[in-house]
């Protein structure tokens, strides 16, 4: 077995599907198989959402056992989980009046704190301390101005202005960005194929 | 035009194995370092520094681990000036490396003795968790320093706007573009987008990575070229680019 | 004691809880008393619309359907809109729509509760006019599969039907069986055109409004076809369909909540500038 | 009726930690996390119900390539193995080539060549955008080391370019992040929602004033 723990072996089953996958989508070969393989990717995915329920629940029924702060709340989590569980195989209406009328209220509400956040916490940390971040500052204000209906509504030049910067400086410099962002997705793909992944990422491997 | 890429990413990595690294322009925001870290020496207070949302095992990889190495500079630099340093982090895959690295940092600097297990915080696995402990720490210890670089998500906003509002000396960046404007805002000086990735390279004195930035780099010599020839071409009218693309 | 955030009471900088104050009060009163101001159509949003009308005779959609429920409120007008519309061609056009979602649990509960309760599906039967494959995990790769091979990557429907025994389906292999992609996400719309715009069929998007300029560039280059960008599109997009909804009822909050943010920035600054003044001299 | 009282309830529960930590914004949380886990695990059920269990087991198709995909997949609960968590790096290494095989055959195509098809130089706002493309690359360049003024010019050029894109990002941003607080408010101030808004505000009134005089 202990010819599978070696990192070149590790490395090969990172190369063959992708040098594989590569081949087969320039040339158009083996379309089958390809597809197959692709399909791969979403049953791996699927059995990470259990290995995220084992970590979750360990860590928590650590928590209780050490009676760590608010460990009185936790059961919660599992009344929660396991009402969800049961309801979805005894009886569907239940199921969607906990995940439709229950979770969705509660999700937007919690992801309704980075608005809440964001206002306050970056709105008085937003200054103009260097030229790049007045110019950012300006920006970002005519374009608030010009895509909310009352700048219109004041004047229609402050939508003109808001196109004009959305459709010309916004979008030469995006590009920028994108060719940048994607010679970096090539570059971490050819950097692992080399075998560089730094010596950071093998340590930790032995001792997860 | 893949091939050509990668072709000119290996041949530049064999080369910096030769022994021909190649000079990259300097980044204000790594010169940076020593200056914040200087006035939190000056006025006697900490420097607080997270790698935000990402993982070791996610797609987030390479910013984390770029992020990582600026970090053990940065403590290096603490150990020297003798300044308290604090790592604030949500996945517990990254504390026994994060540890490490202070550790290494600290005693690089000749300063072991003012190390502890405790300057790098784990706070369990939850977003809001970090946000909370972030701004626990920087609304009541006030440190003069801030530095936040790696994948940033939400907490990105919560922990720079507190370092702002506090008045902290800031630097950060992140490749994540949602998040970019935020950096720039709130920072004295910030990375954008792949500037992580080189500044972590040149840190941590990664030489091959070097080179595959310089490979890179000649690849998008030839963007520029074919930018130019793209205008000239559209302008007289002519459809050859498209020809030529679709080759 | 005013500007700590005390960790055994949970408590905010007072600075930050008055602010917020005001935030809600702002946001609640045009949601209370509508103002209604005007909303301009732009271009964009009429070639989305035009687009869709543009479906031919029996054709084939597919919507990847991935913002998420913490959105809702962002990615629900212009999904419903969407959707709302779809329908009528559907209806008219005989077009039929396959629904999936690919990056988490989370998209197919904002489908379910859009086609339950906003959209009238009255008149469609599912399985012959619209179909929904359920959740696919896998996000890029599977939006690849899905443009390679269907009947690969979903071999049943989110029922169990297998797609072969669906008549309409069986025929429909690859991206050159499908006439539009549609899709929603809540984070970054680079994958989708990465993985469609390369069969030159039209592509719309429904993203936040904040991905709108990272959009820009994509639809310059023509690879994707027309966006609506969160809210405000989903505004837009029910004053095309002559429906106003929920879009629209958000607008006259959003507006105030811009002028409210500006001013906050600008006084920010300004009480920064004069601190630092007072501190050099 | 009742499940529009429930919505405002359950959002002012969790927007009550604004003003303060206390016990029910707890209870939200920890049902929030239960819930989504819930609704995570059966729809991952439900996935490997059709997409693993139904081919292997109904129609019997041992002998394909899902089955070895299956495999591959449950090695990575060799994570929760002492000692054994090496083999869990086998599924991701696959998983991560899958993922890099799609973005880069993808990436090529749309997100570099795609981006570089220039528009003609006729008009200001043409020629801006070929300027603004070809400076805010060059900003990107590392391996440049030089003092050449026209290179300079041109990074700082290409910055201006950048800054702007993201401030337009951020405005934007902010309309986004506005959006998602605004979109439970219509629940709690029309409709039956006003009858829990009401009394909650009558409370946190009643919290402020108990505070003041403390």
């Amino acid at each position: 077995m202990s010819i599978f723990k070696k990192k070149e072996m590790i490395q090969l089953a990172f190369i063959i599907p992708l040098l594989f996958l590569l081949l087969t989508y320039y040339t158009g070969a083996m379309k089958g198989i390809r597809s197959d393989i692709l399909s791969w990717g979403p049953l791996i995915v699927t059995f990470t959402y259990f290995l995220g329920l084992a970590t979750v629940f360990k860590h928590n029924i650590l928590k209780i056992q050490k009676k760590e702060r608010d460990w009185q709340y936790l059961p919660l989590l599992f009344i929660g989980f396991f009402a969800v569980l049961i309801s979805k195989y005894t009886s569907q209406p239940s199921y969607d009046w906990l995940i439709n009328k229950l979770l969705l209220p509660m999700q937007i509400a919690m992801l309704g704190y980075v608005g809440i956040y964001f206002f306050t916490m970056y709105f008085r940390g937003a200054r103009t301390r260097n030229w790049a971040a007045t110019v950012v500052l300006g920006s970002a204000i005519f374009t608030m101005f010009g895509n909310a209906p009352i700048g219109p509504g004041i004047h229609p030049v402050f939508a003109q202005i808001f196109m004009w910067i959305k459709d010309v400086p916004n979008t030469a410099g995006m590009r920028g960005l994108l060719i940048g962002m994607g010679t970096g997705i090539i570059l971490t793909v050819v950097r692992k194929v080399m075998g560089q992944e730094r010596a950071l990422i093998s340590g930790e491997a032995e001792n997860v | 035009m893949l091939l050509l890429l990668a072709a000119f990413i290996y041949y530049n990595v064999k080369e910096t194995e030769k022994g021909n690294v190649p000079k990259i322009r300097t980044m204000p925001t790594i010169e940076a370092i020593s200056e914040v870290v200087g006035r939190a020496a000056e006025m006697g207070s900490s420097v607080h520094y997270s790698t935000g949302g990402g993982g070791l095992t996610d797609q987030y990889a390479a910013m984390t681990i770029s992020a990582l190495e600026i970090m053990g500079e940065v403590a290096k630099v603490c150990g020297e000036m003798g300044v308290e340093f604090r790592y604030t982090c949500n996945k517990a895959e990254l504390v026994p490396i994060a540890q490490d690295l202070v550790k290494t940092g600290y005693i690089q600097a000749g300063n072991d003795a003012m190390y502890h297990d405790a300057m790098v915080v784990y706070v369990g696995e939850q977003q809001r968790a970090l946000m909370a402990e972030c701004l626990s720490y920087m609304l009541n210890e006030r440190p003069a320093g801030n530095m936040m670089f790696g994948a940033g998500f939400w907490e990105t906003e919560v922990i720079m706007g507190a370092g702002a509002v506090i008045g902290a000396m800031q630097i950060g960046g992140t490749p994540r573009l949602y998040h970019t404007p935020t950096f720039i805002m709130t920072c004295s000086h910030a990375l954008i987008g792949e500037e992580l990735y080189v500044a972590g390279a040149l840190v941590g004195k990664a030489d091959r990575d070097l080179g595959a930035i310089k490979g890179v780099d000649w690849f998008k010599f030839i963007c520029l070229g074919l930018i130019g020839l793209s205008a000239v071409l559209s302008t007289v009218g002519s459809t050859l680019f498209q020809y030529i693309l679709s080759l | 004691m005013s500007d700590k955030y005390s960790e055994a009471a949970g408590t905010f900088p007072r600075a930050d809880r008055i602010i917020w104050l005001i935030f809600f009060i702002v946001a609640a009163l045009p949601i209370m008393f509508p103002i209604g101001l005007p909303l301009d159509i732009t271009e964009v949003t009429r070639d989305y619309y035009a687009t869709i009308e543009d479906i031919p005779e029996a054709g084939v959609v597919l919507y990847s359907f991935d913002s998420g429920m913490g959105a809702f409120a962002e990615m629900g007008p212009a999904d419903i809109g969407t959707i709302t519309h779809l329908t009528s061609v559907m209806k008219e056009n005989n077009v039929k729509v396959i629904f999936v979602t690919t990056a988490g649990p989370e998209g197919q509960v904002a489908l379910n509760v859009i086609l339950t309760q906003y959209v009238d599906m009255s008149g469609l039967v599912y399985g012959e006019d619209y179909l929904n494959l359920g959740l696919i995990p896998g996000y890029e790769s599977t939006l690849a599969a899905l443009a390679e091979d269907l009947h690969k990557i979903a071999p049943t429907d989110v029922e169990g039907t297998r797609l072969t025994d669906i008549p309409w389906i069986a025929n429909v292999r690859g991206a050159e069986d499908y006439d539009i992609f549609v899709f929603s996400t809540a984070t970054s719309p680079d994958p989708y055109p990465r993985q469609w715009a390369q069969y030159d069929k039209p592509i719309l998007a429904v993203a936040q409004a904040a991905t709108a300029s990272w959009i820009r560039p994509y639809h310059e280059a023509g690879m994707i076809t027309a966006y609506l960008p969160g809210q405000r599109g989903g505004a837009e997009y029910e004053v095309l369909l002559g429906a106003p909804g929920l879009g629209s009822s958000y607008m006259d909050a959003q507006s105030l909540t811009h002028v409210y943010a500006i001013v906050l920035i600008l006084v920010v600054n300004i009480q920064w500038y004069l601190k630092r003044k007072g501190d050099e001299t | 009726m009742i499940d529009e009282l429930i919505y405002a309830a359950a959002t002012l529960m969790i927007w009550s930690a604004l003003y303060r930590d206390n016990p029910l914004f707890k209870i939200g949380q920890n049902l929030i996390v239960g819930l989504y886990l819930g609704m995570t695990i059966t729809s991952g059920l439900d996935v490997l119900y059709r997409k693993a269990w139904t081919p292997l087991f109904i129609e019997g198709k041992f002998l394909s390539l899902i089955t070895v995909g299956t495999i591959i997949g449950i090695l990575i609960f060799a994570r929760l193995i002492k000692g054994k968590e090496w083999i869990a790096r086998y599924p991701i290494a696959v998983l991560t080539a899958i993922g890099g095989s799609v973005a880069v055959s993808g990436a090529m195509g749309t997100q570099i060549l795609g981006q570089l098809q220039m528009p003609p130089l006729t008009s200001i706002d043409n020629i801006l955008m070929v300027v603004g493309v070809f400076t805010s690359m060059t900003y990107f360049l590392f391996s440049v080391r030089t003092q050449n003024p026209i290179f300079k010019l041109s990074t700082q050029i290409g910055k201006i370019f950048l800054m702007v894109a993201l401030g337009c990002m951020l405005g934007l941003e902010f309309m986004t992040n506005v959006s998602l607080p605004i979109g439970a408010l219509p629940h709690l101030v029309t409709g039956p929602g006003v009858y829990v808004t009401i009394p909650a505000l009558i409370i946190l009134v009643a919290a402020i004033i108990y505070d003041s005089r403390k």
